[in-house]
């Protein structure tokens, strides 16, 4: 019997859904809500150089990758499923419609990360 | 005709069908083995088994209690020298259960625990909660599942043994998603096709109990012994007949009348104490619980509903966490079918039939007359159970003797020789056109059901808790009339495929031969005894003339031929049967007795 | 005192494979009483208006696992559905979901005992023991570990529930993952790895998509779904693990 | 089974399976939460780029962000969000081993009201941080 290498995609599929359930909708408050409109947070909380000191430091940088990486492979997976329950079995096709996705935005992040210098 | 040749084919995967088929398969890796079964193993009727498996294991018990308990629990109508060997081997069986995976209930030890059980002196009844026959089961159909020598005929419904040079060789099967027929060619054959409850209107046993083995082999000239004797079972719900397992009782239910009185105290089974004495009260003997009842109704103290007449199973008093933790089952039968709390309303109840104590004619290697035809569990009679059956004795009997006979028939299978295939054929295809003949141009009349309700009422009113001479003989002319009314049986559906009204007619023909084994065998014998209580001229145990089996021998179309065979009474002579106090009482006379007897 | 018996419509998808091309509905009108189970149902529409209709039961107690099929679109086991929690709508049966019909409500099994052999539902001892040596000690505690899972009927509710064995039956579900996990957590069984290389396979509990209705729908409590998924975490867990595993064990 | 005979099993499709049940139903809505989880992970990235391209760029993408169209579309967003989240704790318990307490087992749905919890508790901390960060 041929081993599954689900494992690596379920793990990143896991990891981000923890995340996103624990903390997902409270960012999307704040970068989405509350920053832009300066309601609970300082106006200027999205100031150019305050996002630029955070994105530039290690953990900001950091932190930002792990969010968006996870979240693409977490979706990716799901949508892979998701295509796959509605009966869309496009094989390798679906699959790298959504991991290669994912893996691009993956890439992507790392990036435009290190564009901010 | 496809065919399969086998060493040893066993007919049935219930509890006894599997442990036969493992004890070949463990016997001699070599022998072939067709397990042939008309449902998936799992779904055989050991499944349903709530209570538990005796098993002598603790240090104040002993395998003469277990002997007596079953013998006097039989009436002496056992054969002492089988049920030595029996009550010796039990705890093996249960062990190696217990290595195959069972989830018997435990101590905080970590060892097994027993519990209560009717009729039994001292607790030596093994429990897996109130599922003890699921898991038993369920246990060894997985264990089965790792001998390749075992072939599985799942869902094959047999229809005739074939018998040639005077003995078994092999069955013809019914392959029911198909409908195509199977020889299968074997060396010897093991029956454990289980009871015949069906026969009866309201009755514990699942669909496919309908005694489908006991008449293949009475058809080919194999005595059923001692068909008389059907058990009651007391604690039954009205209208399904569904069991409310006597651990109910073994865990302290107290049985209450209308008037919410312990009326078993009236019927010499007391005193009435709050706390389960064993062979007393609720944890008398089956037989002596259903009579109880009877004679209740009788006085007008029985609680009327739709299904008749019930009394209460008040089992308020264990409580909530007790109930849930040792009797799940019950609670969840009682919630869903009933819509009862157990925890907070008693539980109507009444005697239902519960168990065929006869069946094929074995010795005790479980071989019958027929050589190479073997029999296990509850098809057969292999002399254990008497007149009446201990509870938890049948669930340990499927083991004891599903191995007796495997290891019997692995020996049998080993030393003989096969038929030539094309004599078998022959006798396969004339299978083949009987069975088919009940589909193909069927131009009968009668309806299967209405047959079979005919036929269970009558076996109701003439073979019920108590019995009469003219209403046992009215019984059997009916059923030499359904017998008759049989042979225009009409079956509306032709098709092959899972034709399940074809099997239904095939089981109607082999209950109206159980049942007509019964109802005569009941007939002719003119005693009280166990099971079987006449209110007519016979109240009382007759040892100078009826200290015997009953054997009852096909005559084709008409009613069976009864004949008698000796009881093996090897120390035990018959005594009386006392329970309550007054057993106690006996029990410690006969120990004074054998004492004095010692003394120098 | 006997109320009489009110009616209800039963509407049964049948299945003829000798003269149906696919499967039609045909209704019943059947008398019934407050007790009266949906198989009593169907035993009375046998028994009094079509001794065709087909369908698998035996026990009436919840037991044996023969009877379950779809009434209104849910799998259930039809000896403990009662007609009454139903009435007046109409009653509609249908065999299992996700089964090939073998013919009206009886479903074809085999790929659930082709699976029952392969994933060795057996003690595979750890360390043998002589029937003379007496049983194993298994404290209620260890036992409590595993008896959820050993009480599956193999009902096939579960996969009746499971959209993904639906859509790909190699998946080895919900009831068969139970009994591998069963096995596998018993103090007695060493067989862990021999069941392992299935559980880890590409049928193997990867394909759950932790949809969970299986174990809704279980009338035994077995909770499957978590079988499954626990097992998903065990097999990644051996997944990224095994090359730090001392030796072997890699499947 | 032999060519022969008469079996002929029927399969039934399972097209539009979803729509059949209404546990299935909710199954694929909280499947499909995965779109909102992708899209904010998109914006995220699309806001790194901004800020990679300099003050300006970064200005018009903080423009487009106060714009009512985006305010909107992460109403939304959040709402998906906080069913992920919901959905996400309440199948955890059949996704956990047993855990016991004192000997017994905890309830499926103390498990499922912990991981709110920890949402909750991580959600104010990681506001807390942002506070701390712009102030
Ligand atoms: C509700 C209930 C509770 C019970 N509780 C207890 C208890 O607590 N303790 C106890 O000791 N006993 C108990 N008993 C009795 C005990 O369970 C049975 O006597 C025992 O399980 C019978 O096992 P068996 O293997 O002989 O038959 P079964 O388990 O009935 O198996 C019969 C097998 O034969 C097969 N078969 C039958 N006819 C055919 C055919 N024509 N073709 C092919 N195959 C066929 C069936 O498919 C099945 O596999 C209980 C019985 C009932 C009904
Ligand atoms: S896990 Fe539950 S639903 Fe599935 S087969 Fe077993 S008992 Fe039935
Ligand atoms: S329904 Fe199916 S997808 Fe998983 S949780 Fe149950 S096995
Ligand atoms: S008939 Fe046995 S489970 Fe329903």
């Amino acid at each position: 019997m041929k081993r599954s290498n689900a494992p690596i995609f379920w793990a990143l599929f896991g990891a981000g859904g923890m995340l996103s359930a624990l903390i997902g909708g409270v960012l999307v408050i704040i970068t989405g809500l509350a920053a832009p409109t300066g309601m609970g947070l300082p106006g200027d909380t999205l100031s150019y150089a305050k996002v630029l000191a955070f994105t530039q430091s290690w953990p900001g940088k950091l932190a930002l990758f792990v969010v968006i990486s996870l979240f693409l492979w977490h979706a990716a997976h799901r949508i892979f499923h998701t295509l796959h329950d509605l009966g869309i079995h496009a094989g390798l096709v679906a699959r790298l419609l959504c991991y290669g996705v994912a893996a691009a935005g993956t890439l992507a992040s790392i990036v435009a990360l290190l564009q901010v210098a | 005709m496809e065919t399969f040749k086998a060493d040893v084919a066993i007919v049935g995967a219930g509890g006894a069908g599997l442990r036969a088929a493992i004890a070949v398969a463990k016997k001699d890796p070599k022998l072939k083995i067709a397990l042939i079964s008309k449902v998936y193993p799992m779904r055989s009727h050991t499944v349903a088994a709530e209570g538990g498996a005796a098993g002598v294991v603790q240090a104040h018990d002993s395998l003469e209690h277990h002997f007596h308990d079953t013998v006097a629990g039989g009436d002496w109508l056992c054969e002492q020298d089988v049920v030595d060997y029996f009550v010796a081997h039990c705890t093996e069986e249960m062990v190696q259960l217990e290595h195959w995976g069972c989830p018997w209930s435990r101590k905080p030890d970590g060892h097994v625990n027993v519990r209560a059980f009717g009729g039994m002196k001292i607790e030596r009844t093994w429990f897996a909660a109130d599922k003890s026959g699921f898991h038993m089961l369920h246990t060894l159909f997985q264990t089965s599942l790792q001998f390749p020598s075992i072939t599985r005929f799942d869902e094959h419904f047999c229809v005739d043994l074939l018998v040639e040079d005077g003995r078994a060789q092999g069955a013809v099967a019914i392959n029911v998603a198909s409908g195509e027929f199977v020889m299968i060619e074997a060396k010897s054959v093991v029956i454990a096709t289980g009871g015949a409850g069906r026969v009866f209107r309201e009755n514990t046993n699942g669909g496919i109990v309908t005694g489908d083995g006991m008449a293949l082999a009475y058809r080919h000239g194999v005595p059923l012994r001692d068909m008389e004797f059907v058990q009651y079972h007391p604690t039954c719900m009205p209208g399904t007949g569904l069991l409310f397992t006597e651990a109910c009782r073994g865990e302290g239910g107290f049985l209450v009348n209308k008037d919410g009185y312990r009326y078993l105290q009236d019927y010499g089974l007391g005193p009435a104490e709050p706390t389960p004495r064993n062979k007393a009260m609720e944890l008398g003997p089956r037989d002596r619980l259903s009579q109880a009842f009877w004679y209740e109704q009788q006085k007008g103290r029985t609680i009327e509903g739709i299904h008749g007449s019930a009394v209460h199973l008040d089992l308020r008093h264990l409580g909530h966490k007790k109930l849930r933790e040792r009797l799940p089952q019950i609670c969840e039968l009682a919630e869903e079918f009933m819509g009862i709390d157990p925890a907070k309303a008693p539980i109507p109840v009444r005697p239902a039939v519960h168990y065929t104590m006869g069946g094929i004619l074995v010795d005790g290697n479980c071989a019958s007359p027929l050589p190479g035809l073997y029999a296990a569990g509850e098809c057969s009679s292999v002399g254990i159970h008497g007149a009446n059956r201990l509870g938890s004795n049948s669930l340990s009997e499927i083991c004891v003797f599903g191995k007796v006979a495997g290891d019997h028939a692995a020996d049998f299978a080993r030393s003989a020789k096969s038929a030539p295939s094309a004599t078998l054929q022959k006798q396969a295809d004339a299978a083949q056109m009987r069975a088919l003949s009940l589909v193909r141009g069927n131009k009968g009349t009668e309806r299967i059901s209405v047959l079979r309700r005919e036929m269970a009422e009558t076996m109701e009113r003439g073979c019920g808790i108590y019995r009469l001479g003219d209403e046992m003989q009215k019984t059997c002319n009916e059923l030499e009339n359904l017998r008759e009314r049989y042979k225009r049986v009409k079956v509306d559906d032709t098709s092959s495929v899972f034709n399940t009204e074809w099997l239904l007619a095939i089981e109607l023909g082999y209950q109206l031969q159980v049942a007509q084994a019964m109802a005569v065998s009941a007939l002719n014998r003119k005693e009280s005894r166990g099971a079987h209580q006449r209110l007519d001229d016979y109240k009382l145990r007759d040892d100078a003339n009826y200290l015997m089996h009953t054997l009852a021998t096909s005559a084709g179309d008409g009613p069976p031929v009864i004949s008698y065979g000796e009881v093996k009474i090897t120390h035990l002579p018959p005594g009386v049967r006392a329970y309550g106090a007054a057993g106690e009482a006996a029990d410690a006379a006969s120990k004074a007795k054998s004492a004095e007897g010692k003394a120098p | 005192m006997k109320a009489a018996p009110r009616t209800i419509r039963i509407e049964v998808l049948r299945y003829r494979p000798e003269q149906d091309k696919e499967p039609v509905v045909q209704g019943f009108d059947v008398p019934f009483t407050d007790d009266m189970s949906v198989l009593q149902g169907l035993q009375y529409i046998k028994d009094e208006f079509d001794g065709t209709l087909s369908f698998r039961w035996s026990c009436r107690m919840a037991i044996c696992g023969s009877c379950g099929m779809m009434i209104n679109g849910v799998p259930k086991l039809s000896c403990s559905t009662f007609l009454r929690d139903l009435y007046p709508n109409t009653v509609r049966v249908e065999a299992l979901a996700h089964f090939p019909i073998e013919r009206d409500l009886v479903i074809v099994l085999d790929d659930f005992i082709t699976k029952l052999h392969k994933i060795k539902p057996y003690i595979i001892p750890k360390e043998p023991r002589a029937l003379s040596q007496g049983e194993y000690l298994q404290t209620p505690e260890q036992m409590a570990q595993y008896e959820q899972f050993s009480a599956c009927i193999n009902c096939m509710l579960c996969y009746a529930a499971c959209p993904q064995y639906g859509l790909n039956s190699s998946f080895i579900g919900p009831a068969a993952m139970a009994l591998v996990h069963r096995y596998n957590l018993d103090n007695r069984d060493g067989g862990r790895a021999e069941r392992d290389p299935y559980v880890h396979s590409e049928e193997g509990v990867f394909n759950c998509t932790a949809v969970g209705y299986c174990s809704e729908v279980c009338p035994k409590d077995v909770d499957p779904a978590n079988a499954v998924n626990i097992n998903k975490t065990e097999s990644a867990k051996d997944y990224f693990l095994r090359f730090l595993k001392p030796k072997g064990a890699q499947a | 089974m032999s060519a022969s005979n008469a079996r002929r099993p029927y399969k039934r499709p399972m097209g539009g399976w979803w729509r059949k049940n209404p546990y299935f139903v909710e199954y694929m809505v909280h499947e499909g939460t995965a779109l909102f989880v992708a899209a904010y992970a998109l914006l995220l990235l699309a806001g790194v780029f901004a800020l990679g391209r300099g003050e300006a760029a970064w200005n018009s993408w903080l423009a487009l962000l106060r714009s009512p169209p985006s305010l909107l579309l992460h109403g939304v967003l959040l709402l998906g969000f906080l069913y992920h989240t919901w959905t996400w704790f309440n199948i955890m318990p059949r996704t956990l081993p047993p855990i016991l307490i004192g000997g017994e087992r905890v309830k499926a749905t103390t498990i499922t009201r912990a991981g709110l919890a920890a949402a909750l508790v991580a959600s104010v901390l990681v506001f807390a941080l942002a506070a701390r960060l712009a102030s």
